[in-house]
């Protein structure tokens, strides 16, 4: 076991990868000379070379696009952006030319691809800068949407993201690049669909994952189980979609009451899909209806204050964490 | 009276490039083949049986014959817009499984998934077939790419319509494919419209060429009607691409005989009937015929023999087709994730 | 009460705000001279001439762009998408700078905007030119959501869009383009944010919208109710955001039971949305799951056979009823 | 040794075009309360009080300065992207209201909504403040078109940086606004990179201005050290675009003397601290000083009342900030709808 931090855990699944097959690049703004815009490619440049690892203009459409082509005649490009937000001028280029290439093609030409980078709120960044948005690339068939909490889930998950041959969203968080963690030593992959308990509970599931799950929810946990003497299961599901329903069911059916807490907004987001899914599968088991808790239904705003009171805290996890326990 | 593009068409290629027979009569032949299979499609699109959208080619033929058939080899690649059906003939794509296609049937180049828009076919290199406009171009790009990246001396021909030119994602494709210098060449069809609206109401420059001095690109205006100096133009730039990988801009200047689509007229509100018709002066099909023709390659007996040849394969086509199967069910759940075959 | 086709119904309402209001304009692909990619805007150039019906090159980014910009110094454009399809390459113009310009400003600006055209399948058309993306829109907090299901509702809601002082995604469909309704005479608007019941019923409500209300439920609903002998109550939200929870919770409250039929995608898409929402507010009262039918979660494939079974019909809605009515 | 900007700043303006003592004394004040200004943020900043992306704006000043303070009426439009301090403050936004929304004060620019990136402010026809690279520039195409559309005789002035030059928005605005001429002036600040990325890597054309070809649209090259030439360049344009509605590119050559934002060290991997010191021998407010004081406008006591002077208006702004109050919780739910104001 060796501790690094997930900017690291990401350089060396990216290094790794690209030493095992020869047809990975990486390609976005800055990666190379700069070392990444937070550092995430520190290295590669002089390691692997500008053939291998490529500086674009800023142009999401042109890059993204770029990705696409060369991984229809079998490269297998991890396109970095930025931050996922600059990836809305290049919305077209995912959830049309990757998401539905194979099968517009009929099986013709498959997309091999992991667009990645940073997605949700830093600090202070702002309403276009600060946005989660797994929920608007899920909902597209043919993409699957990863979402690593750790240093070791999110090696083994973009190992894996990179070996697929689907296109993949893989969404980091910028706020958890220093954050360090254990990650095996030598090689390991970890399989997408397959969410994870964090911790075993008994009177509730919390369903939470990303930054969230990691800065938020388990915090949060350790005060509520104390203050409110319950005992919380905790689950990340790692993977957005395919998301591991199963897990999630399980759970419930043990704990009877479930909470999701995701930093993206609530109409139609990620949170109300495993609502549905959840209730469906285990209606009979819910003593209480499914809780949400996610950013409230407005644009990010700059000021400190607001924009605490706008993510998913501690308050609003205990609010509904004492809702679905019908504690007053 | 002949239109200045007609005239131009003869003079240029008095000595034929040193072309073989074979080869020209090939030619004449893919290009009859893509009007008569239009024309086809024409009629089953009346019948009912071709759903959708449908973007014929008719009056463009030289292009995708000249450009691809001429002046590709087997292994380039070639991509392109809705109006797929001429460049997949040219590029070997099997018209019976285009017809399939068009028809939805499983023996389609996609099983019926993609249509009319989406043709694609893998061992041809013959990547789509795509319908958001200008959404493929950076695909090109990407290609391009990749050949670079594996040292290949291929090419990547990327066709679009002069009102794709006014769209960002062309912007950004052309910019990449200039500064870091990919061997693709874009290929501007420029017939004059996009659906019912003209180069000058859609573009503030009307040289569409010109566009390339913004990405650093050699580029040219190469007469559409005629599949001679389309193939002389676009054999030299995928000479150059192969050698230097210095990508091409060319604006061919072509015009579509028919409407945008099967759901718009030939000449609309936006064009007249004297200009369809002036235009057809220059017809590429009989331009060329008559090329040959004067330069004693053929006697009119040809004529006859080809069409009789192209409406047997069209036929085929069509039989083929027809008597193909419709996908099975299970084939909607297939191809949205590509699983299990190995990396 | 005059008899008019949806496409008529829409330039009335266009029409009649161009009258009312100096300020609004129409602008799109071939809106002006080709009177409309679907004859929406027949006769509009004749009537108003170059100024106010505006033509524009294929560049997506660039004229929903002018509308917002114009938008912000005072006058109040109508956008047209040829399909809402081609709104995805725009899509930043729209979830940014339109859905977030009110909040990032401080309220220095607002835009009022309407983004219009048809959206969802028609027939035949393939997989990037057969989406209902009223989810992806819904998500962004600042934007509204209006899908008429008919002519009446069409005209009122339009109207009231264009006078409304925020940016609205009003999303038509293609193949209602030629339905004939009745519409009242004179001047009317109809508010956003409130539903419709379309049916009373008393053994389960049905929610839906746009065409697949019109055009797959309603019929459904026909047979089903003689098949099963049961009585179905059908709603219309009119507005996906707003949505009209309180009416639908009340008919649940009443039936017990939820049917949504949508033709999105499912995974976190507005029939997950509803479904939350009203199972939370409803819980005690739901005697069964909400069942969802959507769109198979699939691009959609051109072999009619294939999108027929892709796409709600009535052997779905048939067996979400009677999963609901817990009948084998 | 002075550089070339520098030596030619000088040279062409031996008769101050005309301007009055008043006029260009005021502009040496706004360049250097922008300098100021900006110094003051970085500090605020380093302390924590600045959250976010900050991105100053010092070597540019001359640019908002001479286009805006010096070139346009106080009813024109300005759009911009996220290095907009300058700008802001040129386009007479108070600076007090600017520093407090840095802070995410309520007595802000927008209430403490936006934040550096986004200052806005409806009374001086300031619209942002834009932080999608690209995605402004539509918009200035937007508020050409409500000119044109409404007869006035406004112009809306639109910066962008090199690096925005390479996206589709970019493409699609100057088409419209070259195809439709609308009385926009767009103003690349060529200040050689887009964060670590020099022009050369970022776009296929060097000459930015070059591509202007592609929309039709006039354009031209700017000394952006050189605040009078600045002014005359862009008045010519807004003349211009009054008179006929017609659209100009003017690529101003200019230098960010600071790193891309305030994570960004001054000269990191991108450039070396040679090159930075040499670009600041053009300092572009020290120029005009000199031109001022060479044509005997002032003496050396006026730098030092205008440093006191502008010294107290920032402590001012720092004042007025730090003791407003934070935006009240209820302000979150505020501003998403607008609502019940009437059309
Ligand atoms: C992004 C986008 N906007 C609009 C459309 C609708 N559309 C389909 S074809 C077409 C005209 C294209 O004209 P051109 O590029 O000149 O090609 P041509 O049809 O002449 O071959 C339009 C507007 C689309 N498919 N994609
Ligand atoms: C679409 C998009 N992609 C990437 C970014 C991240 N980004 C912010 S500023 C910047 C560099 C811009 O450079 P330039 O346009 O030259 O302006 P300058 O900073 O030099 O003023 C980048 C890449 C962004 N904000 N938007
Ligand atoms: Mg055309
Ligand atoms: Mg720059």
């Amino acid at each position: 076991m060796a501790i690094v931090s997930l900017r690291e855990a990401i350089n060396q699944a990216i290094d790794e990868e690209m030493a095992r097959d020869e047809r990975v690049f990486l390609m976005g703004e800055e990666v190379a000379n700069y070392q990444g815009a937070y550092k995430v490619s520190q290295g590669l440049l002089q390691k692997w070379g500008p053939r291998r690892i490529v500086d674009t203009p800023i142009a999401e459409t042109g890059f993204a696009g770029v990705g696409v082509g060369a991984a229809m005649v079998g490269l297998r490009p991890i396109i970095e952006f930025m931050t996922w937000n600059f990836s809305l001028v290049a919305y077209d280029q995912i959830v049309n030319n990757a998401a539905k290439m194979l099968s517009m093609s009929g099986g013709n030409f498959h997309v091999p691809i992991v667009f990645r980078g940073p997605g949700g709120a830093a600090h202070g960044l702002g309403a276009t800068h600060s946005q989660a948005l797994e929920s608007v690339y899920a909902h597209f068939p043919g993409l699957k949407v990863v979402m690593p909490s750790n240093c070791k889930d999110a090696k083994g998950l973009l190992k894996t993201s990179i070996r697929d041959d689907n296109p993949i969203v893989f969404i980091e968080s910028e706020v958890m690049y220093g954050d360090k963690g254990e990650i095996p030593d030598g090689e390991y992959t970890i399989p997408l669909g397959v969410g994870e308990v964090k911790k075993e509970g008994k009177d509730l599931t919390i369903v939470s994952w990303s930054k969230t799950l990691a800065h938020t929810v388990l915090k949060a946990v350790d005060v509520l189980q104390q203050e409110l003497n319950v005992s919380i299961e905790v689950i990340d599901p790692r993977t957005i979609k395919p998301m591991d329903y199963d897990l999630i069911v399980d759970s419930v059916k043990k704990t009877n009451r479930l909470v999701i807490v995701e930093e993206g907004w609530p109409f139609a987001g990620v949170g109300a899909q495993i609502s549905h899914e959840v209730t469906s599968r285990a209606f009979d088991y819910l003593d209480a209806p499914v809780e949400r808790v996610t950013q409230e239904d407005v644009p990010l705003p700059y000021a400190h204050n607001l924009e605490t009171l706008s993510l998913p805290n501690l308050d609003k996890i205990r609010t509904a964490v004492k809702k679905v326990l019908y504690i007053d | 009276m002949k239109s200045a593009a007609a005239v131009a068409a003869k003079q240029n290629h008095s000595r034929l490039l040193g072309l073989s027979r074979e080869t020209l009569l090939s030619w004449y032949d893919d290009m009859l083949l893509v009007r008569r299979f239009e024309e086809k499609c024409a009629q089953l699109y009346g019948m009912g049986k071709i759903m959708g959208f449908c973007h014929l080619y008719n009056g463009q033929e030289a292009v995708s014959t000249g450009a691809i058939k001429g002046a590709l080899n087997p292994d380039d690649y070639v991509i392109t817009a809705y109006r797929d059906h001429g460049q997949a003939i040219s590029k070997g794509v099997d018209p019976k499984a285009i017809l399939a296609e068009l028809l939805g049937k499983y023996t389609g180049t996609t099983k019926g998934k993609g249509g009319s828009m989406h043709i694609f076919d893998r061992a041809t290199n013959f990547l789509g077939g795509h319908a958001i406009i200008g959404g493929h171009i950076p695909l090109a790009s990407g290609v391009g790419f990749a050949i670079k990246y594996r040292g290949e001396k291929k090419v990547c021909l990327c066709f679009m319509g002069d009102g794709a030119t006014n769209i960002g994602a062309f912007h950004e494709a052309l910019n990449l494919a200039g500064l870091w210098k990919l061997p693709v060449i874009f290929i501007i069809e420029n017939n004059k419209y996009a659906m019912g609206t003209a180069v000058d109401r859609s573009s503030a420059v009307q040289d569409l060429h010109k566009k390339a001095i913004a990405y650093n690109i050699p580029s040219e205006v190469v007469n559409g009607m005629d599949v001679l100096e389309i193939y002389q133009k676009v054999k030299a730039a995928a000479d150059r691409a192969r050698a230097t990988y210095e990508p091409t801009l060319l604006e061919i200047e072509t015009y579509r005989f028919r409407g945008h689509s099967m759901s718009d007229p030939v000449h609309g509100v936006y064009r007249s009937k004297d200009e369809v018709e002036g235009r057809k002066q220059s017809d590429p099909i009989i331009l060329l015929g008559e090329t040959l023709k004067e330069e004693g390659l053929i006697t009119d007996q040809y004529f006859d023999e080809a069409e009789k040849r192209i409406k047997k394969i069209v036929e085929e086509c069509v039989e083929f087709a027809e008597n193909s199967p419709d996908p099975p069910v299970d084939e909607l759940w297939e191809d949205v994730y590509f699983e299990g075959k190995g990396e």
